[in-house]
């Protein structure tokens, strides 16, 4: 919890100094920033795959990207002016923000009140969802369960806030997504393999001179 | 996994093209046009699998646990982005000329695209949703830059990117908030109707209105398509208009008729002002317009707005006249934009509507082609534009959303005001620029008579098409509105 | 999931205010960033671990955008010597 | 199978004369192929009148098919005419070779253009005339805008933009209405578009439902007539529209306004009717009074004509909404009338025209002398417009006066202030043709004007046979509407509580009455 809110203001601001910071590359080291802040809730929320994933790809990858084009691009020529007719936008940015607003109360509410989907679910169901999701067998369980709970404990007479923490778990281990990854979304799966293509084909064909331009 | 490859036959052909021409374009560097040939065949192929598919009564099935449904909604759509394709292609194929060494890229960009927009027709899955959106965009961006030392095309490339990418989130986050209110992405399982918290849901739901209004080209979200309209390379301006708003209905219409079809009571009032909105905009805006491509980005507004009121009539005829006037209204486009592109002054590539004085005595046979397509999307009888839109509002008046059926159909008579315009400058002012039109190819001019065919056809005679739709949508749309 | 809807906000407003082009799209990865919070905050919410998987497209999904998007940007850049929106207007709008 | 070959037989001739264009035949070859593709059609649709009452009725429609189109959606290809379609189809065949002839040498640009939209319009115009789908009709209806606006638009005078565009304009708004209108009824109907089998429902529709219905319909036919205050169209399109497209406009085009009031307005909603006479009559006698006060001041012959028509038309409308037997009568009448005055006026207009290339009035006079063939002509037509007795125009008019005299729906101070519109059509027409056809020669070109040719005479011959025959002896014309406006009458009095269309017990002896008084 104390993770979660650290790491949660550290994004926020740096996030704020996103779009505050005048020059393109302060942005570019701010946003880093939130990157990484945002890994560390990730991880804050037991998500550790997708943290180290998201530490590789978008402070890794992405953010080189953005420096590297930045540096291109000369930085004198990228000061940026703020955009003028304020007027019109902050009525805009006023209401979207008061909208958003209401619906993060209500999110939060939601959370308050409920404290989880998975403590009103029987344990049949929290087992059969673990059967199908992750295509664990019975063994796979008990083993999690032994290894979470100690040696001898048995699924069935878990309390719920165990149970949750069975799920969460599981969950996080790059084993389940991995099963996840190749068994229910094998198609979106694929589908990003084809988004990387698109992508790959896309910036040779912006960025690949005909051999008569160069001539 | 049990997998079922005969149901996939229409992405596996795709697939198979795009992969033959990757390899054609590594081998051979020279003969472009054999790329847009097999581009052509490729989707001619998977055309002919869909039909056969639709006409042997297939049943609605979903693949790869759920993800992905082949029923004959979406063979029907993936039919309408072939038939865009094989025309966009046609039409490119005398567009781009012999010089373009990138042609390769070109059409393998289309490709992708449409196989995005076939997976956005099919998904059963939000996620699925998102990717096909992305998977179709992505291309789509590049296309618009695709003259990359023209400014205007880079222009239109950036400006389409920053607010696709801008509306994507917004789509995204849609998901995200109706995966919290559902505890599922799947689109059947969300039409069950079980939400642990609605307004999650419903916050969702108006999230995912904004993002698929970015992407067909809504008001108050449309200020990207003129610019894009009119900066991408023309051919390209075609597929634009075409394919990707026909596939962002597709799922915008199965999203919230099926899924949400429960809380229709919540979305159908925005709908119905969109709606509203969109068409009144779109006509006003286009009536001030100079240039025709931007005139047609804001038809194409408007024509979104008509589309949305079968939206807004909720029920399976909606559905089925949203259908069929999409498919109609990508062969117009097509053709309109066709029409268009070989025309140049001087000066290079115009588009302003004025240079075409006297162009209809000049050039009947062009003339003759734009002046139909002009007709069809003003909605004059016989034309194809007059049936589909006649099916819409007919739809709607059915569900009782005379109001909105009345501003639709003064909405059609401005817009008469705009397209008859064209006309009269082909037919009826002396001519005042030198205007150039590049000899007409072979590939145009068959285009060009396959989208006349189709409009003139679908216009006197729609029962061939008309009855398969009603089937296709009988069979696997579910409506769960209760009237 | 208050964050999330803090972050994508700023995000949101962010893609209004600046006119630079890399800063806007560095504001629309915070608003892509800000949606996968809430997935794996709603995955751990329900328990259900595809929130999570979900992330990872949308991560891809963000590597392909940006990888082309830097690209155009800096095809924009070479033919108008900016990346300001409010000076790329060649088009009458 | 009659009546769809005189529908679409035009339009193949319009095929024909493209395909003739294509293969490079020349001018007169190409209006040699229009004249005798109309020419064929007339004589076929003649045939329509003499086995009218030799053909079995379908529900009051002879020539009865019923075809299904488009399966989907319940439309139909669904036509018949009754007494009341047959003359204004007659009238639709009979005026299109007599235009096509008309305009023989007067078209400069692309003649092949030209026949081929005539001809398109003919087939558009029969089928209007004919249709008994609602869509069908709709379609047809909004088809004659696209020829039209190619006759005004390419071949038409020097404001002719703006007149095709405004002409275009006027109609879409009007018809965008009717088409929601159509819709509603078409859910009325079982979802059917069939328009007899809504007569049988006519009186089921809820009062309140009828009153908007029939303002959506009326309002989209008004602008067609056009009544005041919808007729700012009508001037403009005239004065810039070809001879042949002026002809067409006021001949027939015209009376699908009024067609369409008799074929909808009158039998589908006899509450909306009772609700709006009052106001349909001041409209309609306010335009008989208009038209005629602003004719009177026109420097200009084309436009002079054109507002003759909004007061003529006024009467038909006044006509039509006197809802009994003469008054019916009279209005379909009167539209056959009108069609052939003024048609016969305008050619006459077009024909000096094209000699002196001007058409103010001040420019003529004195023609009589130099033209005397023409003059004879011109005083024919134009006391047919006024409706002297012994032409055409008397009886329609005494009928229509007489049928809204007796009708008891509205106040005779209309009919009273409607009669003064005759004489005001008395006064304007006849000083026009003083100014234009008495009084010095002086005018040097005036003096040089050659007379008719055959050609011309051929035109205008026909046409006058008709306006003396129909002053004459109007008794095979008007048995044949009486029918059919009986047809009309019986259709509402089935549902007597809510009908307005009551006979008038004195109709029978009035109706003698006003035939031997010309006789």
């Amino acid at each position: 919890m104390v993770l979660l809110v650290i790491f949660g203001l550290v994004a926020i601001c740096s996030a704020i100094c996103v779009i505050a910071f005048k020059n393109p590359i302060h942005s570019a080291l701010a946003l880093i920033l939130t990157f990484f802040s945002q890994a560390g809730l990730f991880i804050a929320l037991g998500a550790h795959f997708v943290a180290a994933v998201q530490i590789i790809v978008y402070a890794g990858a992405i953010m080189v990207l953005f420096l590297f084009v930045i540096m291109l691009l000369n930085l004198g020529s990228l000061q940026d002016t703020v955009r003028q007719n304020v007027g019109a936008i902050k009525i805009f940015v006023f209401l979207l923000a008061a909208l958003l607003v209401i619906e993060g109360i209500t999110v939060a509410r939601y959370v308050d009140q409920n404290g989880g989907v998975i403590k009103d679910q029987s344990l049949d169901v929290v087992i059969q969802r673990l059967k199908d999701d992750f295509k664990m067998s019975d063994e796979d369980i008990k083993s999690s369960v032994e290894k979470l709970y100690g040696e001898g404990t048995s699924i069935s007479n878990l309390t719920s806030v165990q149970v949750i923490g069975l799920v969460h778990s599981e969950m996080g281990k790059t084993e389940r997504i991995g099963t996840l990854l190749f068994s229910k979304f094998v198609l979106p799966f694929e589908v990003t393999s084809f988004i990387l293509i698109a992508a790959l084909i896309g910036v040779i064909t912006i960025v690949n001179r005909d051999p008569q331009e160069t001539a | 996994m049990e997998i079922n490859w005969q149901l996939l036959m229409p992405y596996l052909v795709i697939i198979v093209t795009f992969i033959l021409v990757l390899i054609y374009d590594m081998i051979d560097s020279l003969s472009k046009r054999g790329l847009a040939w097999l581009t052509i065949l490729g989707s001619l192929v998977a055309s002919i699998v869909s039909v056969n598919m639709l006409t042997a009564g297939l049943v609605s099935t979903t693949e790869f646990s759920g993800m992905l449904r082949i029923d004959q909604y979406s063979l029907f759509f993936n039919l309408i982005f072939f038939v865009s394709l094989i025309l966009v292609s046609l039409i490119s194929l005398s567009y781009l000329g012999r010089q373009d060494l990138r042609q390769g890229q070109y059409y393998l960009l289309m490709l992708l695209s449409t196989f995005g927009m076939m997976l956005m027709a099919g998904a059963n899955d939000l996620v699925m949703v998102f990717l096909g959106l992305e998977l179709m965009s992505l291309p789509l961006y590049v296309l618009a830059g695709y003259f990359r030392t023209n400014s205007y095309s880079s222009e239109a490339g950036m400006k389409y990117l920053l607010l696709g990418a801008f509306s994507s989130c917004f789509f995204l986050y849609g998901i995200a908030l109706i995966y919290g209110g559902t505890g599922t992405t799947d689109l059947a399982k969300i039409a069950s109707g079980q939400f642990s918290n609605n307004m999650l849901v419903i916050v969702g739901m108006f999230l995912l209105i904004v993002g698929f209004g970015f992407k067909v080209g809504l008001v108050p979200f449309h200020q990207w398509a003129p610019d894009v309209y009119d900066g991408s390379p023309t051919s390209v301006t075609a597929f634009i208009a075409a394919g990707p708003k026909a596939a962002g209905f597709s799922a915008f219409f199965r999203v919230f008729i099926e899924s949400f079809g429960s809380l229709e009571n919540d979305w159908i009032l925005a709908i119905t002002i969109l709606a509203a909105l969109t068409m009144t905009v779109g006509n006003l805006a286009a009536v001030a317009q100079r240039n025709i491509k931007r005139m047609l980005a804001y038809s194409s507004i408007a024509h979104a707005g008509y589309v949305l009121v079968a939206l807004a009539a909720g029920s399976q005829n909606g559905v089925s006249s949203a259908t069929f006037y999409l498919l109609v209204y990508c062969i117009m486009n097509v053709g309109a934009f066709g029409a268009i592109i070989l025309t140049k002054t001087d000066d290079g590539d115009t588009f302003e509507i004025a240079d075409y004085a006297g162009l209809g005595f000049q050039k009947p046979v062009l003339a003759i082609f734009l002046s139909v397509m002009m007709f069809s999307l003003a909605g004059f009888p016989p034309t194809a534009g007059f049936i589909s839109k006649f099916y819409v509002f007919r739809s709607a008046v059915e569900s009782g959303r005379i109001w909105l059926v009345v501003i639709a159909a003064i909405n059609t008579a401005i817009s008469a005001y705009y397209y008859l315009r064209v006309v009269v400058t082909l037919y009826m002012k002396e001519r005042r620029v030198e205007l150039k039109v590049l000899p007409y190819s072979g590939y145009l001019v068959v285009a060009l008579i396959l989208a006349t065919a189709g409009v003139l056809l679908l216009g006197i005679l729609p029962s061939q098409i008309l009855n398969p739709v009603q089937e296709a949508i009988k069979n696997s749309v579910m409506v769960s509105v209760i009237k | 999931m208050v964050l999330s809807v803090l972050l994508f906000t700023i995000g949101v407003i962010g893609v209004l205010v600046r006119r630079n082009a890399i800063i806007i799209f560095m504001c629309i990865e915070i608003m892509l960033n800000a949606a996968n919070l809430l997935f794996v905050a709603f995955s751990r919410e329900l328990g259900d671990s595809s929130g999570q998987v979900i992330v990872f497209f949308v991560m891809t999904v963000a590597a392909a955008e940006v990888a082309i998007g830097l690209a155009i940007i800096v095809s924009v850049f070479k033919n108008h010597d900016t990346v300001n929106v409010d000076e790329i207007k060649s088009m009458k709008g | 199978m009659l009546l769809t070959i005189i529908i679409f037989l035009p339009l193949l001739g319009a095929f024909l004369v493209a395909a003739a264009k294509c293969i490079n035949l020349g001018d007169s070859a190409l209006k040699g192929i229009a004249f005798l593709v109309s020419l064929l059609t007339f004589v076929i649709s003649v045939s329509l009148y003499l086995n009218f009452d030799l053909v079995p009725e379908n529900a009051g429609m002879k020539y009865y098919t019923d075809i299904q189109w488009i399966e989907g959606l319940g439309i139909k290809y669904q036509i018949g005419i009754d007494g009341i379609s047959l003359w204004i189809v007659l009238l639709t065949t009979f005026l299109m070779p007599i235009c096509i002839l008309a305009s023989w040498n007067s078209v400069e640009k692309s003649i092949s253009g030209f026949m081929i939209a005539l001809l398109a319009l003919e087939t558009a115009m029969i089928g209007v005339f004919c249709a008994l789908d609602m869509f069908l009709f709709f379609v047809f209806w909004e088809s004659i805008l696209i020829p039209m606006y190619f006759l005004i638009g390419i071949w038409g005078g020097r404001r002719r933009i703006y007149a095709t565009i405004k002409f275009v304009l006027y109609t879409m708004v009007g018809s965008a209405l009717m088409l929601v209108g159509i819709m509603y009824l078409y859910f009325q109907n079982n979802n059917s578009f069939d328009l007899l089998q809504l007569y049988g429902l006519a009186g089921s529709i809820a009062p309140e439902r009828q009153k908007l219905l029939f303002l959506a319909f009326f309002i989209a036919f008004a602008i067609k007539v056009p009544l005041f205050p919808f007729h700012t169209w009508l001037p403009d399109a005239h004065v810039e529209a070809p001879t042949a497209g002026s002809v067409i406009l006021a001949g027939v085009l015209l009376k699908m306004g009024t067609y369409g009031i008799v074929r909808f307005c009158l039998p589908l909603f006899p509450a909306g009717v009772v609700a709006y006479t009052p106001l349909v009559v001041t409209l309609s006698v306010i335009g008989i009074v208009y038209g005629a006060l602003v004719a009177m001041v026109q420097p200009d012959l084309k436009k002079l004509v054109a507002y003759s028509s909004v007061s003529h038309l006024g009467f038909v409308i006044l006509g039509l909404f006197a809802l009994n037997h003469q008054g019916l009568q009279g209005a379909i009448l009167q539209m056959v009338n009108h069609g052939l005055s003024t048609g016969a006026l305008f050619l006459i207009v077009g024909m000096i025209y094209e000699r002196r290339h001007t058409r103010m009035i001040a420019d003529f006079g004195g023609l009589s002398k130099s033209m005397p063939v023409f003059a004879v002509f011109f005083m024919i037509a134009t006391l047919s417009s006024i409706g002297l007795p012994g032409l055409n125009g008397f009886v329609g008019e005494f009928m229509i006066l007489l049928g809204s005299f007796v009708s008891g729906k509205f106040s005779r101070i209309y009919v009273v202030i409607a009669t003064s519109g005759v004489v005001f059509a008395a006064v304007y027409m006849l000083w026009m043709f003083q100014r234009v056809m008495f009084g010095k020669l002086d005018n040097p070109k005036n003096q040089e004007l050659k007379d008719l040719s055959i050609r011309e005479i051929a035109v205008l011959v026909p046409i006058i046979v008709f306006i003396i025959w129909i002053g004459v002896y109007p008794k095979p014309f008007l048995s044949k509407i009486e029918k059919s406006v009986n047809n009309i009458v019986i259709l509402n009095t089935k549902d007597s509580s809510k009908s307005v269309l009551g006979l008038v017990g004195t109709s029978a002896d009035l109706k003698t009455m006003d035939l031997n008084s010309h006789e």
